[in-house]
């Protein structure tokens, strides 16, 4: 298939003393998903802060169809047409859902195309076309996080980064969701890069996967081979022997460790 | 008598109606979980069980005190605490601080005495502090005990919500969505936690939560809401298959 | 008017000081604000062990110093306040320069009232120490002119707009207003009176309105409006002698034009000067104050008397009534 | 009749607090940050303009002097987000409050350093003239202020809610972070929004320097017109009008009707029973955070 | 690189990590308690000066760095403690009772102050404090009797068992007391953030969403909050008249109510350090300008050139300097630099650059 599109080179993140992220290196190809699954504190969203620019790597390369974007200032980043859905919604809470909808395409002039993509957010979550006029930080928890995925498809980006995006959507919307991202790949070619604790979902959906551990890549390979991984199966998947409340007790431990 | 008794209650937002006439009983010493799709007036639920929006109708009483006579801060007091859907912790206190604010209800000691911190205070201090390590140690935070709850990952912040919550060692536990952000393993954690608290701990627990897999592996009894208003009420499977509630919010996959 | 004293004080310092001493002359900002002020002191007394204070700013400042100066008998000369409390007892280490507020408020008005017939006096004040005295100046001027003193307004620092009072002065028939305001609200009332139309309404202000500036206001806004001062506009009098070597020599020293406060600041300084040099070669505190009370002469400079004794310890006691004519300050009366 | 007449030069002169404000409300609106500074920045541009234009300085025709002087605050207003306000970003606010009162303070020296501590009036073509009708009179500066204060509030207004840049401007202030995440250069509009606030705190000075005059210390003003904002409802454009006029209304009556001694006290008297009865001002900003 | 081993709760509860830090605060203590012995009578004044600020600054800092509650207004209280001490004093209550006795008045005055303005959050309290600072003034003219109105009132010293205790008499004496009362306030404040109390402010001010939720009652914990501010900053007031020994309606003004938040903020808000740090700039920083001021005029010849506000000027300046080097205030900076000593070999350079950070609205509450 075709070069990468977004090629990351062992990157290093710090909070202050504490070093998030590792020396972390991954491709994304063009038109592909990618999702990264880990667990709390392996430092995914960090890798997806670092990327989209509102934190700055200390070491590393991230490099976009050929140029290095890292450092650069976040509204640069999305210019370049890498947009963030980031985990926790982070709507406007004072403005109307329409309002952070057109805020959504602050990078598009075209209005003509700012009203298709906001009929388009409206059709596919009708729930948010009747809360228009709501002020976004009354909205529920899943209609926020409706309301984040939508504002970010309205930027209609070349490369979309979720940051869980099924966080807090009941079971149905978790399916629609996973659908529309789906859909986007096809249709529009949108590549994305997804992280997401419903691993099976995921990985459904995702072409290629990697796995995260305490800010290092552990693992990475396509969708299908991560399915059959054990330890994949056993710690992201779930598909361990009912009742065996003793695996909590003593952790098994991960072959990778 | 059941422990909490949520009567014909209505809340409006404006035009909008967030709970409609909704009755339910949640038994001592059961888990009793909510599901509903977005925007179903879970939360709310929630909250006005802990005072921050006033019903216009209907009553709720817990363990036979009329909640709607208390402020928000007396709900506390009678034995009730709860998680937050989007995180509501102290961002700049560390884990073992915030468990502790927790214990505030059990404050016995007074301006006076705390101001010269009298042996007394220092008694109540270690019998908090023993409290909390007990919480600590049985949802594996030891690691997390000194950091600020600002550096700490998403799923982290769960947990510590349900052990300030288990801190004030409540009658019942409100849990909104305790397994959103985390992954399977630490979702099958939760449901031995939530599996404890129930049989060890004996506190009863209502939870909201969108996992299914989670909701029928623990609960009792399963509320499914829709509109603020109750579409079934019943056993999970009962609830599962129940046509209205797969339509409205599971979906054929499931 | 700090610069005003270093002009003298340098010009003696380079001619070999007085009695072979240097003047060393430290200031401190106290920023109108006791903290400070107090800082200040400690500062002096303690550190730079003066000798005399000179023009020190601020009548809650200076009485506050008193507690201080007392005890070690330091001169405080010529505070650049009018307040009476300048001369509070124990009165023998204190030397004020000029009339005060209270005298300069009182024969205004009784000028004013003999004058123009005026028949209600009336007060807008700040509601500050200052402004007591103003007001208690006027009340005093009205009961010798045999009028009656009408009412008061108070203010804040921060009022701009004073059509409010004016209109409560008008229906209370005042027609001498005196003002103890800051420079730039005595202005915007004068104007706004203008404006309202209330033209036989006389304002006066004191020797803290008697600015150049004031006179100088565009659009002849401030004309007919009096100060009862206690010293004389210096750019009024700017070719006559002593005022022009004066300005010469401040223009030379500082390479900027003179204002009022430079005038007061220097001829201060003059007078420490003279009073230094008469106190002879053996300096104490007692010789100092002796020699102040010996003082005896005119001060061209501010245009005043000045004449100190045992129990006089205000130089000059005359007090100038000065009108705005044409953007300059005219002298009507004298007393 | 006599009350007709406190009333309008009471508007007039609570246009002047509404101006002050509207620059409060600007800075906080883009930025939840509260510039201290605002009055000083109002002297500034007073000072500045009486610079270029009064004869015993350079001595410009009025209306030259208007644009440059402007564009000078502008730029000034930008100069200090860029070079002092944009090292704080992201830091708590509390910080920036304090930056801005100790950059009053330079200001306030500054311009006493170059135009003296003594009063200035600003010479412009409307000094002096008044119209009249049925015995009230109305400075032509107040006129102008009215007519000036009414005009920036609406256009502003409309700025804010119509325009795509004032969406973004808001946005930044809710959260900073999301508005990056939506491609808005935050610090580039903050820089803007200050610039603007140093042009209208120039306006607010000329016409303060026109009606009565200035001195280095007409920046306390601030703190009153402040007090304006803050009865409006902090971050409300039509709030600040509002509490500008209140207060500016309330002052002469005050003065005019209530004993002296207390009368001074009037306009932060109503500030608390304002603000104990509608403890966000009167067009609330604030909301109940959902959880 | 140290490590500190904790074997018991105790450890955690009582003010200090270990013994070196101990250590390190007993040598500062010493420091101070020979200070009449090391010091002159000026840099001895200074520092009376600078505790009484910081009693002040640790009476704000309660109620702002630790309950979030923001005061534009303290200068208020500090006239109120000022005016309470010395009318009780001329009522011929002996001081050692007048002293406490003018703090207490004070908090209550703080408790009635902080009933309406309970609702009020952020700026609007902020405002709302100033308005009170504001008005204080006036009320102090209009209580004409027992405030001496604007021709103010002077104490001289004190009698405390006998002996005379005055700030220009027996300037040592003075130190002494303020010393006295300064430790007091700091170990009641240490004790009072180890005990539940304490923790109910900080969960206030993070979030008062939780803290009902936990069992605080907001209205309460804020009046308590409000209480115990005031009454330190109505002894650090009584304090500040014994030390100016004259004083008037203009004395306490809104500048020193906004001075006050300053010392806070450049000293690092929510530390008992910061009041401290912050109350060595604010009040020995305008000194030290105008001491240096002589030097400077000394080299460049002509003797102490004085332009009027040069001094505030300056003094802008510099805080404008602190507050960008360190927005965190000083002690944030100090946190860092013991970081980095902890870290000992394995720190970084970047470790210290500030991260980008970002802001969320106040507005939601
Ligand atoms: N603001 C912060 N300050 C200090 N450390 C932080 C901060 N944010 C995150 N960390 C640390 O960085 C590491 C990675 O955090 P991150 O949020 O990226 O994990 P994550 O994979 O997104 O977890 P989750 O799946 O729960 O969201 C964690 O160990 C966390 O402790
Ligand atoms: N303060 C408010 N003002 C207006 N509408 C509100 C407010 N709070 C909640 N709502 C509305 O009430 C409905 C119920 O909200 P609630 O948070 O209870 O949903 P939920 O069941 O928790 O959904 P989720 O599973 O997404 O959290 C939603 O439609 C929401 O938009
Ligand atoms: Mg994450
Ligand atoms: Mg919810």
């Amino acid at each position: 298939m075709n070069d990468p599109i977004l090629m990351i080179r062992n990157i290093e993140s710090f909070y202050g003393p504490i070093q998030a992220i590792r020396g972390v290196s991954l491709d994304v190809l063009e038109g592909q998903i990618v999702s990264i699954l880990g667990a709390n504190g392996a430092g995914k969203t960090t890798l997806m802060k670092t990327v989209s620019g509102v934190m700055d790597p200390e070491k590393g390369r991230i490099n976009l169809n050929g140029k290095d974007i890292q450092g650069l200032e976040p509204h640069e980043v999305v210019q370049r047409g890498i947009v963030h859905v980031p985990e926790g919604r982070e709507v406007f809470p004072l403005m109307t859902v329409d309002e952070n909808l057109t805020l959504g395409a602050y990078t598009i002039s075209d209005k003509s195309l700012i009203e298709r993509d906001r009929e388009l957010v409206f059709h596919y979550f009708p729930v948010l076309k009747a809360r228009r006029q709501q002020e976004a930080g009354t909205l529920s928890g899943g209609q926020q996080q409706m309301l984040a995925i939508g504002r970010g498809l309205m930027a209609s980006p070349k490369i979309m980064l979720l940051d869980e995006p099924s966080l807090g959507l009941s079971p149905i919307l978790v399916q629609e969701i996973f659908g529309i991202l789906r859909r986007l790949n096809d249709e529009q070619k949108m590549t994305m890069v997804l992280v997401e604790q419903n691993a099976n979902a995921a990985l459904e959906l995702a072409h290629h996967g990697y796995v995260m551990e305490l800010g290092r890549i552990v693992m990475d390979g396509s969708a299908e081979d991560l399915m059959k991984s054990e330890d994949i199966q056993n710690f992201y998947l779930g598909v361990q022997e009912e009742g065996a409340r003793e695996n909590r007790r003593w952790k098994r431990k991960k072959t990778w460790r | 008598m059941s422990l909490l008794e949520f009567e014909s209650v209505t809340l409006k937002f404006g035009g909008l109606t967030a709970v409609d006439n909704l009755s339910f009983e949640v038994e001592e010493g059961e888990v009793f979980a909510i599901v509903g799709p977005n925007g179903a007036g879970k939360s709310t639920v929630f909250n006005l069980i802990s005072r921050f929006y006033d019903p216009f109708a209907g009553s709720i009483r817990f363990d036979g005190h009329d909640l709607l006579r208390v402020k928000p801060s007396g709900v506390a007091s009678y034995g009730v605490a709860r998680t937050f859907q989007n995180i509501e912790l102290f961002e700049h206190a560390t884990v073992l601080q915030n468990l502790l604010v927790g214990r505030h209800r059990h404050r016995r000691t007074n301006l006076v005495s705390e101001i010269l911190f009298l042996p007394s205070v220092r008694q109540q201090e270690i019998k908090n502090r023993e409290k909390v390590e007990e919480i600590i140690d049985f949802l594996d935070l030891q690691a997390f005990r000194d950091k600020m709850i600002s550096g700490l990952p998403y799923g982290v912040r769960k947990v510590v919500e349900v052990a300030r919550a288990l801190a004030t060692d409540p009658k019942l536990l409100l849990l909104d969505e305790p397994a959103s952000g985390l992954s399977v393993e630490e979702t099958t954690d939760m449901r031995w936690w939530i599996d404890d608290i129930r049989k060890q701990m004996g506190i009863t627990v209502l939870m909201v939560e969108h996992d299914m897999g989670l909701v029928s592996g623990v609960s009792d009894r399963v509320l499914a809401m829709a509109d603020g208003a109750k579409l079934a009420l019943g056993p999970p499977e009962h609830v599962q298959s129940h046509p209205a509630v797969i339509e409205a919010y599971l979906g054929k996959a499931s | 008017a700090t610069k005003g004293a270093n002009v003298v004080f340098d010009r003696v310092n380079a001619e070999g000081g007085v009695h072979g001493r240097k003047i060393r002359y430290v200031v401190e900002d106290n920023g109108y604000q006791m903290p400070r002020a107090m800082q200040g002191y400690n500062k002096l007394l303690n550190r730079d062990k003066v000798f005399a204070m000179l023009q020190s700013l601020g009548t809650p400042m200076n009485v506050a110093g008193f507690k201080l100066l007392d005890p070690k008998s330091i001169p405080n000369v010529a505070p650049l306040t009018a307040a009476r409390q300048m001369l509070q007892e124990p009165m023998d280490n204190k030397f004020t320069s000029f009339s005060t507020y209270f005298d300069q408020s009182r024969i205004g008005v009784k000028y004013l009232a003999n004058e123009f017939g005026s028949q209600t006096v009336c007060t807008m004040y700040l509601p500050t120490d200052f402004g007591q005295e103003i007001l208690e100046g006027s009340k005093a001027g009205a009961e010798e002119a045999g009028i009656k003193f009408g009412t008061e307004t108070t203010h804040k620092p921060d009022e701009t707009d004073f059509v409010g009072s004016l209109s409560k002065l008008k229906d209370e028939g005042c027609d001498i207003v005196t003002i103890a305001l800051g420079v730039r609200q005595a202005i915007t009332v004068v104007g706004t009176a203008k404006k309202m139309g209330l033209n036989d309404m006389k304002f006066l202000g004191t020797s803290a309105s008697f600015l150049t500036v004031v006179a100088q206001v565009p659009g002849g806004v401030t004309d007919g409006f009096y100060a009862a001062a206690s010293w004389l506009d210096l750019w009024a009098r700017a070719d006559e002698p002593a005022p022009a070597a004066f300005i010469a020599e401040y223009k030379a020293a500082t390479g900027e034009d003179p204002v009022g406060f430079s005038m007061l600041g220097y001829s201060a300084a003059e007078m420490m000067v003279m009073a230094l040099e008469a106190a002879g070669p053996d300096l104490t505190h007692d010789s100092f104050i002796a020699a102040m009370e010996a003082l005896d002469y005119n001060d061209e400079l501010v245009g005043n008397h000045i004449t100190y004794g045992p129990d006089d310890h205000q130089g000059a006691d005359t007090v100038f009534v000065n009108v705005v004519e044409g953007g300059a300050w005219n002298l009507v009366y004298e007393e | 009749m006599d009350n007709a007449q406190l009333l309008i030069s009471g508007l007039a002169n609570g246009c002047v607090y509404g101006l002050i404000a509207l620059g409060f409300v600007l800075i906080y609106k883009a930025t939840e940050a509260v510039n201290f500074a605002q009055g000083d920045f109002m002297m500034l541009g007073a000072f500045v303009t009486i610079g270029l234009t009064n004869t015993e300085y350079m001595g410009l025709p009025f209306w030259m002097a208007l644009p440059i002087s402007l564009s000078i605050m502008a730029a000034v207003g930008y100069l200090v987000d860029r070079l002092i306000i944009r090292r704080l970003f992201g830091e708590s606010q509390s910080a920036v409050v304090i930056l801005t009162i100790a950059m009053g303070f330079v200001i306030r020296f500054v311009a006493g350093l170059i135009w003296g501590h003594e009063p200035q009036t600003l010479q412009n073509p409307l000094a002096g003239k008044d119209i009249r009708f049925g015995g009230l009179v109305l400075g032509l500066e107040d006129v102008a202020v009215i007519v000036v204060t009414l005009l920036l509030t609406i256009g502003l207004y409309l700025f804010f809610s119509r325009t795509k840049l004032g969406l973004a401007m808001q946005a930044a202030s809710q959260n900073q972070l999301a508005a990056y995440y939506m491609g808005i250069p935050v610090k580039q509009v903050q820089g803007v929004i200050w610039a603007l606030a140093g042009v209208v705190a120039c306006i607010a000075g000329i016409l303060f320097a026109a009606k009565g005059s200035v001195d280095p210390t007409t920046g306390l003003l601030g703190i009153k017109a402040f007090a304006a904002a803050v009865i409006g409802g902090f971050g409300s454009l039509p709030g600040a009008l509002a509490g500008g006029l209140i207060v500016g209304v309330i002052e002469p009556f005050a003065s005019r009707y209530i004993a002296a001694g207390y009368s001074q006290v009037a306009p932060y008297a109503l500030l608390l029973a304002v603000l104990i009865f509608r403890p966000n001002g009167l067009f609330s900003q604030v909301r109940a955070k959902k959880v | 690189m140290r490590f500190v081993f904790k074997t018991n709760y105790i450890q955690d509860i009582r003010p200090w990590k270990d013994g070196y830090q101990l250590s390190l605060y007993l040598f500062l203590l010493a420091l101070v308690f020979s200070a009449p012995w090391l010091l002159d009578d000026f840099f001895l004044g200074e520092l009376t000066n600078v505790l009484i600020w910081a009693i002040a600054g640790l009476g704000l800092m309660i109620l702002t760095g630790h309950t979030g509650q923001v005061s534009l207004g303290h200068a208020a209280f500090l006239a109120f403690g000022c005016y309470a001490n010395v009318a009780l004093i001329e009522a011929g209550v002996p001081f050692l009772l007048a002293f406490p006795l003018s703090g207490i008045l004070t908090g209550i005055a703080g408790v009635t102050v902080a009933i309406p303005a309970l609702r009020l959050h952020g700026i609007y309290l902020a405002i709302f404090t100033l308005a009170l600072s504001i008005l204080m003034d006036d009320i102090i003219v209009l209580a004409e009797p027992i405030t001496g109105g604007v021709t103010g009132k002077f104490v001289g010293g004190v009698e405390i068992f006998g002996k005379l205790v005055d700030r220009w008499a027996t300037p040592v004496e003075f130190f002494w007391l303020v010393l006295g009362v300064t430790l007091l306030v700091t170990i009641g404040y240490i004790n009072l953030l180890r005990a539940p109390l304490g923790r109910s402010f900080i969960a206030v001010r993070d979030s008062e969403v939780s803290a009902q939720a936990m069992g605080v009652d907001i209205a309460r914990t804020k009046m308590i909050s409000f209480a115990l501010s005031c009454s330190v900053t109505g002894w650090a007031g009584a304090l500040m008249g014994l030390y100016a020994g004259a004083f008037n309606n203009e004395t306490f003004s809104v500048l020193i109510s906004i001075q006050l938040l300053m010392m806070i903020v450049i000293g690092g808000l929510g530390s008992i350090h910061g009041a401290f740090l912050g109350a060595i700039v604010v009040g020995f920083l305008p000194q030290f300008l105008s001491i240096s001021k002589e030097y400077v005029g000394a080299i460049f010849g002509g003797n102490a050139v004085a332009i009027p506000g040069l001094e505030f000027g300056i003094f802008g300046m510099i805080l404008i300097a602190f507050i960008l080097f360190e927005p965190l205030g000083m002690y944030g900076r100090w946190l860092k630099i013991r970081t980095w000593f902890e870290l000992f070999p394995f720190y970084r350079k970047e470790m210290f650059k500030r991260q980008k950070s970002y802001l969320k609205t106040e507005r939601l509450r």
